[in-house]
């Protein structure tokens, strides 16, 4: 079996030629739809408890803490114990709740985010789909997540829960035009959809450097409306802590609050992905210049590792965001996307098209 | 002004007060139904101005109900004790000031709660702290709690 | 022109403010060393109080297990929430007089509200602070105590 | 599903929450209970006594050295105030003229607890607004304070310290280096409050123009303390009628007249540096001497009424004793600042949107067993 760090496209072909040696075409691809399944989750799930401590431990040492530090070695298996925790918590059904929207919400919360992981590409040939219209696959599949959040704060028959289900659904849909207009950016530098080519296309220099100030600027807004979107601090305003308690989950508990939980947290992880992927070359080593010395030693590291570094350098950035500011007022939160974001992000449109037309980037 | 000036200017607006000897303060009884005229004549009054109720509190003194306004000037820096007794202990009624000094609807409350007199005119007459359907009033001398019995 | 010149200088202004927080917190991410937590359980043999740390009220005794208690009740007296008890006896002393002694000493830590005018009114200086202050027991009448340890006596030089 | 909606909606068209008692952003047992228009609050019905122990009550069966620990429970974030309040009512009605050492400590302590408190109260405030990490930052310095408390007499909270005739115990030999090592250190850290909060353009937007109180309100509800300073009341007892030794130091009555949860926030700030003024000009001048004057064992103050006022860090508080010669008070009135600070409420947020009640209720900063008792 063929196995390279460096390109994944090998190791897929060699698995797949395996499986076509023993079985027919239709059970070869079921079997691999199972196995890519198996991976994905599994994926998710770590990631999820991964990003959960990682995010108690940053926060912890922003606010002179140490975080969790009990539960195994420097505590990393504190999320673990967490889950086992919520695993075994009671379930709680509120009396004249809608029951069957109450029990769904929760899920099309943790499918909305789980879909739009399975179009990123991890490294070279590591890519579960990939669509001709990743970018808009994934757009169309993370504002799904908000339906998740409005069923749940309107069927929970609790007020806060729906005055937070309300705000998020005012928030997700005024940011998804940012988030989209700051793609759409990318997608006219770039000339394609799919987050491959989108990549493959940054071979010789991330868009964020290409791009000059216009790409800049949209990076900024897409990494706001990402957070935004996410329901992450300073835009937390759909579970706002110390207004609505909780918000649009203050009645789930057990392990329905943990699917809340670990969504936000995968939403996150989207986000920064995203913002990788689009504009920091996504697992595309760092270069200067031309077959520099610099050049070949960033070659030498893995594309998974360039991957996953350049996205927890966002994801501690979006951190670092929700752990210093305060909390935004909705209507602020609202002229700051139609007043603000919006209009430069239009204007920002323009000027990228002008530029792309008179080829001026790189 | 000295407090004897001040006592001589808050008869001439209290003509029915009577001033007791107090060390601190001027301190003014007045009948109950003059409280809230000659209340609203000390804020009014260009030489008195209390437009300052810091402290409005009830006591049960020797049978009697009383309540005491801390009444001070926050122009001319002066403080006055204002007095008014309940007529009776099974219906004390009293004029609310909470028209003149928006602080005294919630000290009215609180003297409700805690030593039954009723005010008059007043917007939200109703318990503060005990719940509603408490029996009697604690700071009453005679109250006696059968539930929770104290004794020192 | 003019508002539109605000608008940005007014964006310009804002961001700059808000880069000037994440300066402080970005700091303190890299500045491990200002972390003030204590690791308790870890730290419990080194972990000392204060000498004045109210923990409980305690009664010392000497090595020949005798204190300085004469059961007088001043400071039954004094405590606001009634969280101590005293008991006394009748014994002989040695020149062959009745006297009044200190049978048990007790001391209700779950009433005790540290307030202090047991100890500061106490004319022999019988009781003092402890420093304990892990009080956590799985029984409430654990924290009734006896401060006088059984078989003690009163000092030769404490006068009842 | 159309029965449900009406379960929520309730009358009116009204839209009623409870906020409370057990919230995140009532610092206690508080309750309110909104009357929404969407997002906007229509009304704001403060319901208190949920935690109501009826300390004046029991005040009237216990002897005035007594009554000091009950003061500490009322507005535990500042207790020395308190139980000075009581303490000064005590001496003025006997006559006792307290040692100097007694007046500076005292009053370095009130100063330490302002400090202390106000700390707390950014760092609440903060959270109130979303900004967490403040929360930590406050508390942080909070605990170099208290661990001057600690070492001095033991508890970190809840002190019961200043009594009748003086101070419980002397101070400990180390509180003037712990003080005099705390005030560079505050000075250092105190300007990060800015620059994390104070500047933050989400914070001034969320702070300026909201809950605007005029002076005349003020007055009229009898708000004190940093709140009513806010406003342009000059109701520091402090200046007004010196006790202690604040008539021998330095400090500026910080007055804003915006009357807006900005302008409240900024008064206490800026408190904190007049507070660490007064502690670095008191720091090397705390006379030798004894720490409390002979008292009788049994206090029984003469007949008649005494008022005593002094300012806590959130207002000025008010003790009334009506005595017959007794050891036990007749009557004991605490007229504390948080109860008059609190109903203002309704009037303030009426019109703002309920975050905007948030950041109204955490700038009037309220102690819930103070407004209780």
């Amino acid at each position: 079996m063929a196995f390279s760090i460096y390109d994944f496209s090998s190791f897929t072909q060699s698995i797949h030629q395996l499986l076509s040696g023993v079985m027919s075409p239709a059970w070869v691809l079921v079997s691999e739809l199972v196995l890519v399944g198996l991976v994905f989750l599994m994926f998710y799930a770590l990631l999820g408890l991964a990003l959960v401590y990682l995010e108690r431990r940053v926060c912890a040492f922003i606010q002179n803490r140490l975080g969790p530090n009990r539960v195994g070695p420097q505590g990393i298996f504190q999320t673990i114990a967490d889950l086992i925790k919520l695993l075994f918590k009671e379930i709680f059904i509120i009396k004249n709740a809608d029951k069957f929207l109450f029990n769904l919400a929760p899920f099309i919360v943790i499918i909305a985010s789980m879909m739009a992981i399975g179009a990123l590409p991890f490294a070279k040939g590591l890519h579960a789909m990939d669509f001709n219209i990743g970018v808009f696959y994934i757009l169309a599949v993370t504002s799904l997540g908000v339906v998740g959040i409005l069923l749940a704060g309107w069927s929970s028959n609790s007020k806060y829960s729906l005055l937070g289900a309300m705000r998020s659904g005012a928030q997700i849909i005024s940011y998804e035009l940012s988030v989209g207009l700051s793609m759409l950016a990318i997608i006219i530098f770039s000339g394609s959809m799919q987050l491959s080519v989108i990549v493959e296309s940054q071979a010789n220099g991330w868009w964020i450097f290409k791009g000059h100030i216009p790409a800049f600027i949209s990076f900024v807004i897409f990494l706001i409306a990402a957070t935004a979107e996410t329901n992450r601090g300073p835009f937390d305003l759909a579970e706002a802590e110390s207004e609505l308690t909780a918000g649009f989950h203050t009645e789930y508990s057990g392990i329905r609050f943990a699917f809340f939980f670990l969504a936000e947290y995968m939403n996150m992880f989207l986000a920064a992905a995203l913002a990788t992927t689009l504009f920091l070359g996504g697992w595309m080593p760092l270069h200067f210049g031309v077959d520099t010395q610099f050049n070949h030693i960033m070659d030498f590291v893995p594309p998974v590792v360039w991957f996953f570094g350049k996205t927890f350098f966002v994801i501690y950035i979006i951190m670092l965001f929700k752990w210093t500011f305060p909390r935004l007022r909705i209507d602020q939160l609202l002229t700051l996307e139609w007043k603000y974001l919006l209009p430069i992000n239009l204007f920002n449109i323009v000027l990228i098209a002008f530029l792309v037309m008179m080829g001026w980037h790189f | 002004m000295d407090q004897t000036t001040l006592q001589q200017t808050i008869a001439k607006l209290a003509p029915n007060a009577v001033f007791n000897t107090n060390p601190q303060f001027v301190e003014a009884v007045v009948p109950a139904n003059e409280l809230h005229q000659v209340a609203k004549a000390l804020k009014d009054n260009s030489e008195t101005q209390f437009d300052f109720l810091c402290n409005q509190t009830g006591i049960d003194q020797k049978g009697e109900l009383k309540v005491v306004y801390h009444l001070r000037s926050t122009s001319l820096n002066h403080a006055c004790v204002l007095k008014a007794s309940a007529s009776n202990r099974e219906d004390a009624i009293l004029d609310t000031v909470s028209d003149i000094w928006a602080a005294a609807e919630f000290f009215e409350r609180e003297i409700f709660d805690l030593l039954g007199i009723r005010f008059t005119n007043h917007p939200d007459m109703r318990r503060l702290f005990l719940e509603d359907d408490f029996q009697g009033f604690p700071l009453r001398k005679d109250f006696v709690d059968n539930v929770n019995i104290i004794e020192f | 022109m003019n508002a539109f010149f605000n608008y940005f200088s007014e964006i310009g202004r804002g961001v700059k403010t808000l880069l000037k927080g994440m300066q402080i917190t970005n700091g303190y991410f890299f500045k491990p060393r200002e972390i003030v937590t204590q690791k308790y359980p870890e730290n419990r043999a080194t972990l000392k109080m204060f000498d004045q740390f109210k923990g409980e009220v305690i009664m010392p005794h000497d090595d020949n297990n005798q204190h300085r208690c004469t059961g007088c009740g001043i400071c039954e007296n004094n405590c606001p929430n009634g969280s101590i008890q005293i008991l006394t006896k009748k014994e002989t002393n040695a020149e062959g007089k009745a006297v009044r002694i200190v049978d048990k000493h007790i001391y209700h830590l779950s009433m005790c509200t540290f307030c202090g005018l047991c100890i500061k009114t106490c004319p022999s200086d019988a009781i003092t602070w402890g420093q304990t202050f892990e009080h956590a027991v799985f029984d409430r009448s654990k924290l009734t105590k006896v401060l006088n340890k059984p078989g003690s006596t009163i000092k030769k030089e404490v006068k009842g | 599903m159309v029965e449900k909606a009406e379960v929520i909606l309730g009358e009116n068209e009204q839209y009623v929450i409870n906020m409370g008692p057990q919230h995140p952003s009532t610092h206690g047992v508080l309750r309110f209970e909104l009357s929404l228009k969407g997002e906007i609050v229509d009304k704001v019905v403060p319901h208190c006594g949920y935690i109501h122990r009826g300390i004046e009550k029991m005040c009237e069966a216990n002897t005035y050295q007594q009554i000091i620990h009950l003061t500490d429970r009322m507005d535990y974030l500042s207790a020395h105030p308190n139980n000075e309040a009581v303490s000064l009512l005590v001496e003025k009605a006997l006559g006792i003229e307290v040692p100097e050492r007694v007046k500076v400590i005292r009053t370095m302590l009130s100063e330490l607890g302002r400090l202390g408190s106000h700390q707390l109260w950014w760092a609440a405030f903060g959270m109130d607004l979303g900004a967490l990490t403040t929360f930590f930052y406050g508390l942080r310095d909070r605990e170099k304070i208290l661990d001057i408390f600690e070492e001095s007499f033991g508890s970190r909270l809840l002190h019961s310290y200043i009594c009748p005739g003086g101070l419980m115990n002397d101070i400990h030999p180390n509180f003037k280096t712990r003080v005099k090592e705390l005030i560079p250190y505050l000075r250092k850290k105190l300007p990060e409050y800015d620059q994390l909060l104070t500047g933050n353009v989400i914070f001034t937007e969320r702070s300026k123009n909201i809950g605007i109180m005029t002076k005349e309100d003020a007055i009229s509800y009898g708000i004190t303390g940093p709140s009513g300073r806010g406003s342009g009341f000059a109701c520091d007892v402090r200046k007004a009628e010196p006790y202690s030794a604040y008539d021998r130091v330095d400090f500026k009555e910080i007055l804003m007249t915006e009357g807006d949860t900005f302008a409240r926030y900024q008064v206490r700030i800026l408190e904190m540096y007049e507070s660490i003024k007064i502690l670095e000009q008191l720091v090397d001048q705390i006379p030798d001497g004894d720490y409390t004057v002979k008292m009788k064992p049994i206090i029984k103050l003469p007949e008649g009424e005494y008022y005593q006022r002094v300012e806590t860090a959130r207002g000025e508080l008010g003790v009334y004793a009506v005595s017959t010669g007794e050891k036990f008070p007749d009557r004991m009135r605490f007229r504390t600042p948080n109860f008059s600070n609190l109903f203002i409420i309704d009037k303030l947020a009426r019109g703002h949107k309920i975050a905007d009640l948030v950041a109204i209720s955490g700038s009037l900063d309220l102690v819930i067993p103070d407004i209780d008792r």
